[in-house]
Order: structure tokens, then C-alpha cells, then sequence
């Protein structure tokens, strides 16, 4: 059975060139960088190279660029580098941020930290104007995702990074789903620090970059050793920055394509699966993430949904409650309003390089059944 | 994440549907939550003579509806009301810890549907006392000690 | 030209077994583990399975261990639980720590936190009486490493743990020189936490452990996601566990022989090059490191013997100030009281699995030499 | 790490020894610091006419100082004092940042052996007011401001 991957926003996998510099860099390029003989040197250079490559991706100085583990580990930094090198106790963030900033905020909470979770509309946004009147005088950060990974609204990053600016206020906006999807200028950008993932960009699981503007000042988040100028300990994962760098030159040569061909793919799927009865189609119809697909099927349970499309080999995710391992359905389909009923019927396709038209085709061809099915063994299902 | 078994319960539901003029039918659940389970009772002779079931849940909640009603077709109201949760899942070669949640759906709906067939029939089952078809049922918790 | 790989403790290469796995996980094994469909779950039953391979390296069960992102995290999160999980504001570790631990309990100390660094003696070793005096009511966390990395010194762990039981605190350790290089045990142990780094036991880079005893209250140190039962965020570096796993089985299965095999060319590499005139041997003699020969000699400089040293195809690494990127020659060789002028001449060889006699051989008949040019050349060397 | 040029000068210094019955010796740096380099000369008719250097140092230290005696050797004291740390490091075609402080040495040490000269000679040069061998050269911050 072929498999159709529609998981993009979860993970992607590697292309072939990332592929094959990660393979060779985990064989030839062992050397500890810090260390003083040729074969830790070359691995340095290698890791300069591959920033090289990360910065003209979002139009940063490859100095501002500090490689994590994770966007994870970057979004906790940016919140950390805020706690801990500016006077005050409040932060903005908003309600449907993934949880990496949001239980980040939460523990921060529980520090004493007071955070203000600002609600969106149905489409994902915020309200600018309740933005500005909820910072304070002790408002150390506003952290606002730059495309949401679930319902794949586009945030105005700009216009809240310009009232951030206005107000003196250090404004870090979580990179991870925008990379390589979304035009990226810092060097004209309002944005202080910006989270990224390799494993987003078909780079490697375990590798992240944390954006940080000239001039901002920048504490460890993990401490030890002297790598990333003092400011990132550990010795660096080097096969997977070297991926990474590959896999940024990558989207960078190839940005313009890559968003012109998901979007005209993502829209064919919307519309044919929005044929399908009784269905409501998530997040902003045109500022959205190029791949991104999120339609909630009423009456049904994602994760039903998604255990018949594995069987005929379809990859997807879904914001129901059980396929989150917790009792509610998504705090995104939550965040924009939906009710719990239709949200548990939530299911994203996330659309990507190896996706081709007939991919689409065969999912619009056969979902229509699988939602059919499910509904005849709902007890909500209205009878005919 | 599911074993085979519980796949082919959920991938080939038995007694899926709904029973026309059910002697007793039972609803549980919670939308909330996300998994709510109907079932519906022929009796003949004190014996569950037909059992059908709709849920509306993730994975595990078809198959334990589908395996309970399984167990559960052809024996005494008594011994149905013995069948546990724990019983379905043995049956069903057990389930991912954060899922046993799921499969307690299907001894309440039985017992709300015998509930239900009971109340109509002015009979009284003493496995019933307490039992209360709107409780929820219980969930996991959220912190770790290793 | 040959290259001699003689510097194991900083990093080592991958083992062709090792190489191979991560190198298949990274084009097959893609998906994320948190997904309901089959690709997902395979990826995160790979996960378990290299759990299960690193538990009995270790004498653990799989559910007392959480990967990291590395041995620096492992530690800094260490750190962290003992925070945030006990009533207290103390914390003692030693002198000689790696930058992980030390760093760490400085940004703490920072933090209001009081940190003692007890100091150790000439060969590395901590006095227990001392530990037992400095406890306090309000101590924490004890942390005090397993295997020194630059002098290779076991620490008498079961000693210190046992006081650190009997006065209930928690005890950490620093494992990640040990791990494949000593047996290690924690159901019989006294350790609560533990350590560990892929890349120093011929994983790859970028993955690391953290083991925490039952019955010990976790929180998370980079907060998020769901993963590793909800105490360490972020997707899941899935070939790098894996990879992880596999270099652990290796590890298990042949430790008794890496270990006698590396004892013996140590030795002998440590008698060869203890022929060469004002040199001093640092450590212990025989509770060390089974690969670990840390040489200091008089009158020269560390970082110009590695580049001479790399002119002949050696990698090795020295304590000197120079190859640090700091002022001072390392903590490690001041903390067990030599003076500058010695520590400066310090030369770290360590050896491990693809390390063969010959090698050895080299390296004793061709460093005389190197020591020599480079005393000829210094002000330092008293005049024939 | 370090450039070509900056290699070959460490892996061939030129100029390395001790200039018996010298005109002038200067020793400067630090045990502490890791560095420290010894400079003698030979002047003829107020021309650095040879110049040799012992150094205790990493590869920058080595190499600047082998960079800065070939570059010295020859010129007048006046043209020699001018010699910066700058042109030493530019002739080298750079050192890794953290190195820089590494090169500050050879012209420290030249001033001192021509200081001892002077002072050996009743000679005066302006250059040398206000120089001292033995203040510590500068060593680089360790915080980061991106
Ligand atoms: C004793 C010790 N602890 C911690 C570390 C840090 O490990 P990692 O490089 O995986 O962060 C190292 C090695 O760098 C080490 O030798
Ligand atoms: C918006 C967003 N932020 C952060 C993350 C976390 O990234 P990582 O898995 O690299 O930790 C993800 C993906 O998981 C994401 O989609």
C-alpha cells in the first residue's frame, strides 16, 4: 500500500541532500569542535557554514543565530532570556501558542511570574487593540507564534512586533511552522528572538536555532561549557547542524515554489473535502500556512478518523482529545471558539514537498467514506 | 499502539447499529470528553437475546463497545451485569494505559440500558444499586512520580 | 598520514553497528511518536526498545530513564528537580566538576541559592568527613561526578551517596564518563539521578539521559509537549535514541573486555611517556578511567603540543588555558593543586575502542621529540 | 583554526633562540596567563641587527613572535618601536579572536629588550615613555551582548 504522508506540521522527513550530509557528517565530521587538532576544527567550520546557510533563510546575521536542540528548547530560552534579563514580572503571550510557550508560561507562573493569555477570534488572531491595553509598565515579553501548527493562521507578526517596539517591550515570536513556509526578513523585522526546528524543514529530529537580535542581551538557558559563544553549552550535535544548514539551503533556494505549488495542492483539498456534509473548515481561508488543511467533520471522533485513514495508508493528525493523550480536545480549536462536540471531529493535513496532486486526489476520493461510516456508528449522527 | 486484537474490534465493529423498539437502552458519556456510547437491549426470557451499540470515541471505544457486546450477547441480565470493564479489557489483550479510560463506557451503558429495562419492567437488580448512569467516569491524573 | 584519534573522553566516533541504525532511523523511521497512525507508533516503540537497551547498561529499569538533548541538559535538569522538588536553598558538589554541574549551580547560586564546592585532593578525590560536615538542614542536592573527565578519577560514589541517604538528600552524579567505562549498577546504588551523553559511548551527538530513581518527584526542565511521560518537551530525537540505544547494547555486551583491553594500552602509554623527564602523572594510579592518560610536562605550553601533536596525525587535548578559551588552565588542574606553570603543560590522551597498540607505540616514540622542540624553545627550561 | 601563514610560522619559527652576550633582553607575560616570551637583540649602529625569541605559548604566541622578530630584525630602533601588534597580526593574515590577546606579547617584549638596551646605554626614546614590562596585557570580556 503506498503511503500518503500529510503530517508536515508533526515532522517531515529528510530530503535526500540532508539526508545524505547528515549521513556523511555523523561518519567523517566527529570531531568535538572546541577541541584544537584539524579534525574538531573542520567540524567548527562546518557548524559556521551551516549558520551561513540559516541566516539568509530569515534574513539574519549568522551571528544572531544560536543553534538549540529543539524549537522547544528555544521557545523556553526566549522566556528564560526575558525572566531573566528584564526588570518585571508580567509577560503576554496568547491562548493558542503551542505549549511549548504555554507551559513555559505556566511554570513561569508558578514562579510569580503574572501572564496575560490573550484570547483570538475564530480565525486565530489576536486583538491588537487588547494587546496594547494589556501591557504594563512591568511587561517584560510579548510572545506571539508567527504561524499557528494547528488551524496554520499567519499571525500579523509586524503590527504586533511594532507595538511591542513602541512599548519597549522584548517581542519573541515562535518561528517553528513559519520557517521555510513564510518570506522571513529579520534584518526589517520588529522580531527580537525567533524559535526554529530543523525537523519541520525536512532537517533532522533534535536540532533547533533560537533567532536573537544584535544588541539584545542573552543569558544560557543550559549552562556549561563555552559553545555558542557562551550562550548554548554542550558539545554541539554537529551532524545535526550540518543537516540543518543543508536543509535551510534547501528552503531558501527553493521558498517561492514550495509555497506556490502547497498552496494550490491545500486548496484543491480544502475543497474537495469541503463537500463533505455537516464539515467547517478552520483558521483564515488565505493568511494560512501553504500546506495546512484543518477541517472539523461533525459528529465523529478524530482519532477514529485517523486510525481508518492509516489503514489505507494516510498520515494525519487531529486535535481531538484523545489523540492529545488529555481529556480536551485542542486548546487551539478550543482557543477560536469552536464547541467541544465539533472540535473532537478535528482533522489537519499538512501538505509538503513529497506531496504530489494524486495524493490529494486519493484523499479526497476516500474520505468521504470513512467520515460516512463513522457517522452511521455515531449515537450523535441525526437519522435520516 | 493498538494490538491486533483491539484493531480488528474497531476496524470490524460487531453489533454495531441500533435496536427498533429496544426493551432497554442506555446512554453514557460525555461529549466533552469525547466519547459517548449507546447501547440497546432485546430481552427475551431474562436473556440478552440482541445487543447493539453506536459510540461516538477514538479507537478504543469502538472495540471495547464492539468486544463487550460480543461478551455480553446471549447471557443471563445476572451475568452480564457481572462483566466488568476489566473483563473487556482482558478480552481484548489490554489497551495503552492513557486509553483504559476509554473502555469503561461500555459497562456503563450496559448498565444504563438494564437500568432502563428495569425501570420500564418494575424489576430491581441489586448489581444496580448506586449505579448512576450520569456519573462520569474516572480519568487519569497528570503529575509524575517516577 | 595515519590520524590517532587519542581524545575518546571529548567525543568519540560512531561504531559501524551504531552508524548504521541511526543512519536507517533517519530515512525510515520519521514519524512523530506522538501520532495515532502506524508510523508514528513504530517510531515510538523504537523508542522503548533503546530504552530497554540502556536500562540494563546501567541496572535501571526503562521507566527510570528520560533522554535529553545531552549530558549538559541531563545535569542542568538535575539540578533543576532538586530546585524545585525540596524545601531549601543548599546544594554541595566539588571543585572539579565538569562546566555542566558547576556552571549550573552558579547561575543557581545567583538565584539565592548556596552552593558548596568542596575541594579535592591531589588526586581528585572529595574528603567524606568534609561532605558530612558541610551538610546542612536546608542541603538539597548533593552532585558530585562518577569519572572525572580530564583526570579520569572514580569517585567513591557509593560512599558519598550512602552519606547522602543516611542524611536524606538527594544525590546526583554526573555520569557521563562513567557510562561504558565502569560498571555501573542503580538498583543496588545509592544514586537518585544520574548523567548520561550518547556521544562519549559511540552514539551521536545530541542525545543524552537523565536517570531518575522511583520514587523520585520529577518536574519537567524544558517545558511543552507530552513527551517522556510528560517531563521532557519537545519531539523526540528519534534516530538519535535509537542510535543511543544501540551503542548501549554495544556497550552492555562488551564491557568487560573494552575495559581490560584499554587498561592495558593506558598503562602502557602512561609508563612510556612518564620516561620523558620532568613530566607528572595526574589522578589516581588505578581507580581511573580505563582510557584516561593525563600527563603534565614542565616548561611548555598544552595548546602548542596539540598542534605539533596534529602535525603528526594525533588528536588529543590539554588543560592549558589557551585550548579553553579562558584565562586559567582548567579547574580541574588547578582544583587538585597544581601550580600554573605545570598545569599549563597538561596533555590529555584518552583512549577507547578502535585504539590499537600501535597507536600507543606512536605516540610514546614520537612525543619525546614534540616535548623536546617545544622546551627548547622556552624561556622556561633551565639552561644545560 | 589558525591560517596557512600563521602555521607555518609556528611549525617553522624563524628567529628562535638567545642572542649570547645581547645588548638588551626583555622578558614579558605570565606564568598565570599561559604566555611568556623572551626577546634579546644584537644592535649595531642603532639597527636591530639580529633578534631571537624564546616563547612559552600557545600557537599565536609562538607565531607572532616568530612573525614579529622576522619582521624587525633589520630596522632601526625608532622604525622598530613603531611595529604594532596590529602589523604583526596583519602580516600573519589574522588570528582567531580569542587569540588576539596572544600577539600583544612579542611587541611588549620587544619594548622591554629595547627598554633594557636604553637603559643599559643611557639612551632615551620616546616611544618607550610611559611603558612598563611588566603591566599585564589585556585579555578579552566574557559576557555577550549579541
Ligand atoms: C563529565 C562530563 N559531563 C558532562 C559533559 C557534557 O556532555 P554533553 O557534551 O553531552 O553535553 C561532558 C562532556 O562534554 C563530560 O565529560
Ligand atoms: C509552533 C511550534 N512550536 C514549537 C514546536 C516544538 O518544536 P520541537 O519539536 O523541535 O521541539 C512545534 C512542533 O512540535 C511547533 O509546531
Amino acid at each position: 500500500m503506498k503511503q500518503i504522508y500529510m503530517d508536515y506540521s508533526a515532522t517531515t522527513p529528510m530530503k535526500p541532500e540532508v539526508l545524505s550530509a547528515m549521513q556523511e557528517a555523523l561518519k567523517e565530521t566527529y570531531g568535538n569542535p572546541s577541541s584544537v587538532y584539524s579534525l574538531g576544527q573542520e567540524a567548527k567550520e562546518k557548524i559556521e557554514e551551516a549558520r551561513g546557510y540559516l541566516a539568509p533563510l530569515i534574513g539574519a546575521k549568522p551571528r544572531e543565530i544560536f543553534f538549540t536542540s529543539s524549537g522547544t528548547e528555544a521557545d523556553n530560552w526566549a522566556v528564560h532570556i526575558a525572566k531573566k534579563t528584564k526588570p518585571g514580572k508580567h509577560m503576554i503571550t496568547c491562548a493558542i501558542e503551542h505549549h511549548a510557550v504555554l507551559h513555559t508560561m505556566e511554570a513561569a507562573q508558578k514562579e510569580g511570574y503574572e501572564v496575560t493569555f490573550l484570547p483570538v477570534d475564530r480565525y486565530g488572531f489576536i486583538d491588537l487593540e487588547e494587546l496594547e491595553r494589556e501591557i504594563r509598565d512591568d511587561t517584560i515579553l510579548i510572545s506571539i507564534m508567527y504561524v499557528n501548527n494547528e488551524i496554520g493562521t499567519i499571525m500579523p507578526i509586524e503590527e504586533i512586533g511594532a507595538i511591542a517596539k513602541r512599548k519597549g517591550i522584548l517581542f519573541h515570536t515562535d518561528g517553528v511552522q513559519a520557517l521555510g513556509n513564510v518570506p522571513l526578513d529579520m534584518s526589517s523585522s520588529t522580531v527580537d528572538m525567533m524559535s526554529m526546528s530543523a525537523h519541520k524543514i525536512y532537517g533532522p529530529k533534535g536540532i533547533g536555532a533560537l533567532y536573537i537580535r544584535q544588541g539584545t542581551r542573552v543569558v544560557p538557558l543550559l549552562h556549561g561549557g563555552a559553545q555558542e559563544r557562551r550562550m548554548r553549552a554542550s558539545t554541539e550535535n554537529v551532524p545535526g547542524i550540518i543537516a540543518f544548514g543543508e536543509a535551510a539551503r534547501l528552503a531558501e533556494a527553493q521558498l517561492e515554489d514550495h509555497v506556490e505549488r502547497l498552496t494550490k495542492l491545500r486548496d484543491k483539498l480544502k475543497d474537495g473535502l469541503m463537500q463533505i456534509p455537516d464539515s467547517f473548515f478552520n483558521g483564515h481561508p488565505t493568511k494560512r500556512h501553504p500546506g495546512n488543511v484543518n477541517i472539523c467533520f461533525k459528529y465523529i471522533e478524530g482519532e477514529s478518523m485517523l486510525l481508518l485513514l492509516d489503514a489505507i495508508g494516510v498520515c494525519a493528525s487531529s486535535g481531538s482529545a484523545c489523540t492529545s493523550g488529555s481529556l480536551d480536545p485542542s486548546h487551539v480549536l478550543m482557543g477560536i471558539g469552536l464547541p467541544h462536540e465539533i472540535a473532537h471531529g478535528s482533522l489537519r493535513l499538512t501538505l509538503g514537498d513529497f506531496t504530489v496532486e494524486e495524493d490529494v486526489d486519493y484523499v479526497i476520493k476516500h474520505l468521504p467514506g470513512i467520515i460516512e461510516r463513522l457517522r452511521e456508528m455515531s449515537p450523535l449522527t441525526p437519522q435520516k | 499502539m493498538y494490538n491486533k486484537k483491539v484493531m480488528d474490534h474497531f476496524m470490524n465493529p460487531r453489533n454495531v447499529g441500533e435496536i427498533e423498539n429496544a426493551d432497554g437502552v442506555g446512554e453514557v458519556g460525555n461529549i466533552k470528553c469525547g466519547d459517548i456510547m449507546r447501547i440497546s437491549l432485546r430481552i427475551k426470557d431474562n436473556v440478552i437475546d440482541d445487543i447493539k451499540f453506536k459510540t461516538f470515541g477514538c479507537g478504543s471505544a469502538v472495540a471495547s463497545s464492539s468486544m463487550a457486546t460480543e461478551m455480553i450477547k446471549g447471557m443471563t441480565i445476572e451475568d452480564a451485569l457481572k462483566v466488568t470493564n476489566k473483563d473487556v479489557l482482558k478480552e481484548l489483550g489490554g489497551l495503552p494505559t492513557i486509553k483504559v479510560h476509554c473502555s469503561v463506557l461500555a459497562e456503563q451503558a450496559l448498565k444504563a440500558a438494564i437500568l432502563d429495562y428495569a425501570n420500564k419492567n418494575g424489576k430491581h437488580y441489586k448489581e444496580l444499586e448506586g449505579f448512576s448512569p450520569d456519573e462520569d467516569h474516572p480519568h487519569d491524573e497528570h503529575e509524575l512520580e517516577v
